[in-house]
């Protein structure tokens, strides 16, 4: 059986590979849509933390020789921590102003952290074992996947739907969401608004960082690893609608698929089928997908 | 003429091949002028170095700066078949010296060749004829290619295949990921689902150890032969031989081949805490082969310096042979090496076992198959 | 007014008459040529972000876009220089027009990721055509012969006509902004919807503005290609789009020298810095980046101005 | 003695370059209510924001239960038993009814509970889930004031409350006023509507170019009232 | 007969998300007049001013100014149309002279705003009409000012010039004495009776003393709706209006003084 003349074998392969890369498309976009809602800043940095990410897990494996399941825990920690402090020394003075000076302040931060991480660890690549408990693969029928691109697929869906919950169904999220709405007021209720602005971008960092550790068993761990997927999570977000959590996730894992599908029929445009995407859904939808009319 | 003798490094410092050639290569030029005497001709030899960041518009620009500013004598390229083929462009214009160690297109001395251009190290035919026939030959009839997409993996897919069919092999089908690919599942399940004995890797650097990684996990390298078309040893090394095992290769030196090479290797190991690719080997021995023809010649100047060392026989620890007079190629023997197991590896950077050498006039482009025109 | 009018006349005066002398002065021409395209080039781009108040965070497509219609014009079809000048420019316009099209009814983020994304697509028609060469690019473009009589290859002939176009088109763009167009410009950034309450239809104007920006920075990018000798893809790279921003948020955004002296400075960085620190150029950049939106906003040029500004106002 | 809940001593406020008000002076006792009068754009609602700390700038003292706030944050002067129903209301779009109602944290003891709450407001416990903006006009502001009596805060500062309300609402509101004043509740009104401030303050105070103007008690509203028809056109 | 109206609304409607801010309006502006929109807070006047200059798109309904159908033109198309309005909140061009906010409405007619490659001189003939401008709203002192700095007052006298600039047959004007103090405000209205000779005018005015001493027509509005209209007199009387807008019966008008 073939769909548009590819084996149905593949086609199928190809989806779940697809859902595979769309599953850090959403953890990714699912930050930059948090920070945002809130900050009402593009965060040019994620990408950057996204690889700080990586290489925390790697030098924790290979200098302290700290296993991945405590890296999947302590990475996200420190880039939150990371995350913080660059909210309390730099972001913090860019409130009430153009959103356009915290996009352009956070490409600095992206080209500082990335120029650290070069001159520290250079550009080829470090290597990061897939953990043994998920090594080997499973045969599906249809395609052998191994066991822990499986586990990203999964371990990524629950942390969407974690951060989705605690936004949408828990006290805290009703603070975060009235907060995107008019963060002024919700301070005059009593909320301590900075530091919970704070720890939005400190969580969004963490995300980022969480999404660095999980590939980075599957790809090289390079300093410039952020930088190459930052462009294509921000196509995400604006696709998905600006500040929409729900709409980034959805989008983020779509984009995978389309993109992955794109890499059968068109190998040369997998790189810019989000783009053309992208462009498509603005001109259609200027508010992106999910977004709300402006 | 006095002042001292420029002769210039320009190499990706810091980005994808800074590890290859990078700072070390260019501390190896500097190796080679200490090792000569840090003179010739009575004047002190001044060695530039600069980093091109894997931009040929960073390099050309340099390139003619240090000719235009500082009267450069040579230049060595490095890494990145771009930035030597714009360099390449400056020195035919120029008129100097320009000694090719990174790069990989063999347009260098085909298409694009010029007088003043030395294609010393690797080219992308060897690679391809090198491992290319020794597979096919070894029964590894159906080929599956997995190319960067832009010239470099193009021109090294053609390459091979050439090699390929000439040996009565077949291709099966190629696929073509966008550089810097960082996800290469789906064209490595493509490949799978193509049933062809070897998947050749047209790609280098960050996009073949993510390639490989990738293959690894899926199994591929269960049910086919990987060939690495363009693998350094660095390259091995990131990846582990864990990931590496039985993958074979073609390379122009390696440390651990003779005395002299496990020499350099140490003096470098010592400094560095890593052995050297071959491009650093060839980065010290270019330096030095220039120095003895200018000696020889008794001048900079650069018509006189390239007679002389086209006529020169070449024989060092990297290689031995001579460059030839047609199209500037340097003739050197290269290798074909198999990536050990685990278990075979019994020291610190021992990763390959050498299947065969196969001579210079075999493993280059030939006479015959010669584009070169060179502009007179 | 008319003293630090005198003052802004005798420092442009000043300036104009070292980069006259400049290559008798042992300055390396060919460093100050493409010191000139950049500050064209980001001249270009403050025309849009400066007067207009659009960020674009594609302005890398038109430039680098023309530098390799130019290259193919010359090496391809062998051209004359003028008209491959001309044709780079002409289809950088094109490519603004498409652009604007399709990106000026967003405004603010928006607007910046929108052209940041049909950046992309014109990165990746670069990759892919055949004419560009792919990763090398064109190299080796030859400088011919100007109106069929002035040979170029000479870098002292080529740096007087790099440096007519350059001060032909800062008085260009000087003049846009202060014509009557350029009083709509203002307008349309200091209160969008009374503009369009007095009848001024703002996106054609933004449009005209989008277009006559990609023009200039084309014609930048083009001219770099002849100095320069060859297009690549670092020229349409989105990185190359962050440049330009950094060198009109560093010089001053919104002033007429503030983009030239922010190339100058972000130039001179990466040609000194290059080889002496490695990696550390991109912290270094980065650095910048983060002091110029933390310290000062309005640029070295614009705090310069605001501070003569603030005097007078003591005065 | 009655204790003095809010005191204001030379109150500057600025908006960005703009400097709006000029030394506002007010003092409100434990279980007054007190109304601001003036004209648009005289500075009530700007006096409002400035006590709660967001407005640009401020200068000058307010003691809040006699401490200084002037250079606390807006969630720390909460904090010290304010609750502020601002002029827009104040609806969250991406939180239900109850969400909206449910989200100011509780800052002392001794607020309303939910119970007494839906009693007050019926209409606002059948529309709980429906989204805060899907609400009627008049079931809006019902909210935004029922939200700050669940939190303890025991000063209310409320701007412009009747606000595009039908009278029968109005006449709610007023009610609610007095409930509150009745448990203790001390308050600050801001109010256009004249007709309904008139009969629930104390004291008035009246607001022009930011500043007081004019100070005087209930009892005293009937001398006052051509001063009034000039300074507010009523 | 409907010549005799300059502007007419047929059940305009505008819908944000299920809340109707205005409801099925039906309006006539009668040439020469100063027609007065009233009613309280959030009524929808400003909305309806907005559907009006093409700055909201109506849910339902539809637009006829002079017989043509405007419903689905674009803001600037209205506005040459000879439709403009003042804004609620100030709206100048802050950052430019007096001189220079009044040129930019001068400067429309010209034809000229396209041409980036003509000097500025190429405006300066218009200083004169400009200066006559500022001068009829007591601003000939303040010509070099930058905007900003003016006080309110000023912003709102510098938008009228501005308006009048542009010769419009009908203006609107949103709440055009709010934030102004007593002089100003009596300046005002009669500034806008001197430029109403000749030309409609449709504004929304909180300050009873301005509409009842200048408007011809006055409609009411509450909650989107139109709930009485006609003369002053008339308009004033009605329960409804008094409920919803001016207070009982019992207060004194405003109007009364
Ligand atoms: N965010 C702001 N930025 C600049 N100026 C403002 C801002 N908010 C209000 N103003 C100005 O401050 C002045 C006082 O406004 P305020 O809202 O305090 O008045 P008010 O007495 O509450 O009147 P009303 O609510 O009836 O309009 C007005 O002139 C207004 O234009
Ligand atoms: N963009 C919008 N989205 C949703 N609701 C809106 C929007 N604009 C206005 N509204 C609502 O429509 C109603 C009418 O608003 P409008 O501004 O027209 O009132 P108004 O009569 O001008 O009041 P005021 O006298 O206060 O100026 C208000 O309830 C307002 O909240
Ligand atoms: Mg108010
Ligand atoms: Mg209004």
């Amino acid at each position: 059986m073939e769909i548009f003349g590819i084996p149905l074998q593949a086609f199928l392969g190809q989806l779940v590979l697809g859902l595979v890369n769309g599953a850090f498309y959403a953890m990714l976009s699912l930050g930059l849509a948090v920070i945002f809602g809130l900050l009402d800043i593009v965060n040019f940095a994620h990408g950057a933390l996204y690889m700080v990410g990586a290489f925390a897990a790697w030098i924790m494996l290979d200098k302290f020789g700290i296993n991945f399941w405590f890296a999947l825990v302590i990475a996200p920690l420190i880039v939150g921590v990371l995350g913080v402090i660059i909210e309390r020394t730099f972001l913090k003075r860019l409130y009430g102003l153009d959103p356009l000076y915290g996009l352009l302040l956070t490409f600095g931060l992206s080209l500082i952290l990335e120029g650290v991480f070069r001159d520290q660890y250079g550009v080829s690549g470090q290597s990061y074992p897939v953990p043994d408990l998920l090594a080997g693969a499973t045969n599906l029928g249809f395609m052998v996947l191994p066991n822990y691109r499986a586990f990203v697929v999964v371990a990524s869906l629950v942390v969407c739907l974690g951060t989705w919950y605690l936004i949408e169904r828990t006290r805290l999220g009703a603070y975060l969401r009235a907060g995107t709405e008019n963060a002024k007021l919700v301070q005059a209720f009593g909320v301590n608004v900075p530091l919970m602005v704070m720890l939005t971008y400190g969580g969004g960092a963490a995300l980022a960082a969480m999404a660095g550790v999980l590939a980075a068993p599957i790809i090289q761990v390079t300093p410039l690893m952020g930088s190459n997927l930052i462009i294509v999570v921000f196509a995400v977000v604006v696709i998905g609608g600006m500040g929409s959590i729900l709409g980034s996730v959805i989008t983020g894992l779509g984009l995978g698929v389309i993109e992955g599908l794109t890499r059968v029929f068109y190998p040369e445009a997998s790189s810019v089928v989000v783009f053309v995407v992208m462009v498509i859904v603005l001109i259609i939808r200027p508010a992106g997908l999910f977004g709300k009319e402006a | 003429q006095s002042g001292p003798v420029k002769i210039g490094m320009i190499t990706d410092m810091s980005s994808l091949y800074a590890d290859i050639d990078g700072p070390a290569g260019a501390e190896m030029v500097k190796w080679a002028v200490q090792d000569f005497g840090g003179k010739v001709l009575g004047r002190p030899v001044e060695v530039l170095s600069a980093d091109h960041q894997n931009k040929a518009d960073v390099a050309s620009s340099k390139a003619r700066e240090w000719i235009d500013k500082e009267n450069l004598a040579m230049l060595v390229g490095g890494t990145s078949s771009g930035t030597a083929l714009a360099m390449a462009k400056v020195a035919a214009e120029k008129k100097r010296p320009f000694l090719v160690i990174g790069a990989g297109s063999a347009r260098l001395t085909n298409e694009d060749c010029n007088p003043y251009t030395v294609h010393y190290a690797y080219d992308t035919v060897s690679l391809a004829k090198v491992a290319g026939s020794a597979l096919v030959k070894a029964g590894n009839k159906s080929w599956y290619f997995l190319s960067a997409d832009y010239a470099f993996g193009a021109s090294l897919e053609a390459d091979a295949t050439t090699v390929v069919k000439a040996n009565g092999g077949s291709v099966a089908g190629s696929v073509k990921h966008p550089l810097n690919a960082s996800d290469f599942s789906s064209f490595l399940l493509q490949a799978q689902g193509s049933k062809a004995q070897i998947l050749a890797m047209a790609n280098a650097g960050g996009d073949f150890t993510n390639a490989m990684k990738a293959a690894k996990e899926f199994g591929i390298t269960k049910t086919m032969k990987v060939a690495g078309l363009l693998v350094f040893i660095n390259d091995v090394h990131s990846l582990g031989l864990s990931n590496t095992e039985g993958l074979q290769l073609a390379d122009s030196w390696y440390w651990n081949q003779d005395d002299a090479s496990r020499k350099f290797a140490k003096r470098f190991f010592e400094k560095y805490k890593r052995m050297p690719s071959s491009l650093q080997a060839a980065d010290y021995s270019v330096t030095m082969n220039y120095l003895k023809a200018v000696q020889a010649a008794g001048t900079t100047d650069a018509d006189k310096v390239m007679a002389t060392l086209k006529g020169m026989k070449i024989d060092d620890f990297y290689n031995k042979g001579q460059i030839r007079a047609s199209d500037n190629r340097m003739i050197h023997d290269m290798y074909l090496y198999e990536v050990k197991s685990q278990k075979d590896s019994t020291t610190p950077w021992d990763y390959y076992k050498l299947i065969s050498k196969v001579p210079g006039e075999q493993a280059f482009t030939t006479p015959a198959e010669s584009k070169c025109k060179m502009p007179k | 007014m008319t003293n630090d009018a005198k003052l802004i006349r005798i420092t442009y005066f000043v300036l104009f008459a070292l980069a006259l002398v400049a290559p008798v002065i042992g300055l390396y021409p060919v460093f100050v040529m493409k010191l000139l395209c950049f500050a064209l080039f980001a001249c270009a781009f403050n025309l849009l972000l400066g007067f207009t108040g659009l960020l674009s965070f594609g302005h890398a497509a038109f430039f680098g876009f023309a530098a390799y219609i130019t290259g193919y014009c010359i090496k391809s079809q062998g051209l004359p220089p003028e008209v491959a000048i001309l044709a780079g420019t002409l289809v950088a316009a094109f490519i603004g027009l498409v652009f604007g099209l399709v990106a000026i009814r967003r405004q603010g983020i928006y607007f910046a990721m929108i052209t940041l994304a049909l950046a992309q697509m014109v990165y990746f028609i670069c990759l892919q055509a055949s004419f560009t060469g792919g990763e090398d690019g064109l190299q080796g473009v030859p400088r011919g012969k100007l109106l069929g009589m002035l040979d170029l290859s000479s870098d002292t002939t080529m740096y007087y006509v790099v440096l007519a176009v350059f001060v032909v088109c800062f008085l260009a763009i000087t003049r846009i902004v202060t014509s009557p167009y350029g009083q709509v410009l203002k307008m349309i950034r200091e209160n969008e919807p009374r503009a369009v309450s007095l009848g001024y239809e703002v996106d054609k104007y933004k449009l005209l503005a989008f277009v006559l920006s990609a023009s200039l920075a084309g014609l930048a990018g083009s001219l770099k290609t002849l100095v320069m000798g060859f297009a690549t893809l670092s020229d349409v790279h989105w990185s190359m789009s962050g440049e330009v921003i950094l060198m009109s948020l560093l010089g001053g955004v919104g002033t007429f020298f503030g983009p030239v002296f922010g190339a100058g400075v972000v130039i001179a960085l990466q040609d000194l810095l290059a080889d002496k620190v490695g990696a550390w150029v991109t912290v270094i950049i980065g650095v910048i980046f983060v002091v110029c939106v933390l310290a000062f906003r309005k640029g070295v040029v614009g705090e310069v101005r605001a501070y003569l500004d603030r005097r007078r106002a003591r005065a | 003695m009655t204790k003095e809940v809010l005191r204001i001593e030379g109150l500057h406020a600025w908006y960005g370059e703009s400097h709006i008000l000029h030394g506002v002076d007010v003092s409100v006792n434990e279980g007054e209510v007190v109304c601001l009068l003036g004209r648009n754009g005289a500075g009530r609602t700007t006096t409002m924001r400035a006590i709660m700390g967001l407005t640009g700038s401020r200068k000058g003292s307010i003691r809040i239960g006699g401490e200084e706030s002037i250079k606390m944050a807006p969630h720390k002067i909460a904090r010290l038993g304010v609750g502020y129903c601002p002029e827009e209301r104040g609806i969250f779009a991406s939180l239900s009814a109850e969400e909206n109602l449910m989200l100011p944290p509780v800052i002392k003891s001794g607020g309303m509970s939910i119970d007494e709450i839906y009693a007050m407001f019926p209409n606002l416990k059948e529309r709980a889930s429906s989204p805060g903006t899907r609400l009627s006009g008049g079931e809006q502001q019902m909210l935004a004031v029922a939200r700050i009596l669940r939190t303890g805060a025991h000063l209310l500062l409320l701007d412009e409350i009747s606000e595009g309300l039908a009278p029968v609402i109005v006449q709610k509101l007023a009610e609610m006023i007095r409930t509150l004043k009745a448990r203790g509740y001390t308050i600050v009104l801001v109010e256009q509507n004249f007709r309904f401030a008139a009969p629930l303050a104390d004291r008035f105070y009246v607001m022009e170019h930011g500043q007081i103007v004019k100070q005087f008690e209930q009892r005293e509203l009937a001398n006052n009232m051509a001063m009034l028809q000039e300074f507010l056109g009523v | 007969m409907p010549g005799d109206f300059i502007l007419e609304t047929r059940g305009l409607t505008k819908e944000f998300k299920g809340f109707v801010a205005v409801n099925n309006v039906d309006l006539q502006v009668r040439r020469g007049h100063i027609h007065a929109l009233i009613g309280p807070n959030g009524a929808g006047k400003t909305t309806f001013f907005n559907l009006l200059t093409k700055f909201l798109p109506p849910t339902r309904g539809t637009i006829t100014y002079l017989g043509d159908d405007i419903t689905h033109e674009k803001p600037a198309q209205t506005a040459r149309r000879g439709i403009v309005r003042s804004f609620q909140i100030s709206a100048v061009f802050p950052h430019m002279t007096v001189l220079e906010n009044v040129r930019a409405a001068l400067q429309r007619n010209l034809g000229t705003s396209f041409h980036f490659w003509k000097p500025e001189q190429s405006l300066f003939h218009l200083h004169q009409r400009a200066e006559e401008l500022l001068a009829a709203v007591d601003l000939q002192s303040f010509t070099n000012e930058l905007t900003v700095n003016l006080p309110y007052g000023r912003k709102r006298a510098l938008e009228l010039a501005t308006t009048m600039a542009l010769e419009p047959d009908l203006m609107l004007l949103d709440e055009p004495t709010q934030g102004m103090g007593h002089e100003d405000v009596h300046r005002v209205t009669e500034l806008i009776k001197k430029v109403s000779a000749g030309r409609t005018i449709l504004m929304v005015e909180h300050n009873m003393n301005v509409v009842s001493s200048i408007a011809d027509r006055i409609t009411v509005l509450q909650r989107g709706a139109v709930i009485a209209d006609g003369p002053y007199a008339e308009v004033s009387a009605n329960p409804l209006v008094i409920e919803a807008y001016m207070g009982t019966a019992d207060t004194q008008l405003a109007g009364a003084h």
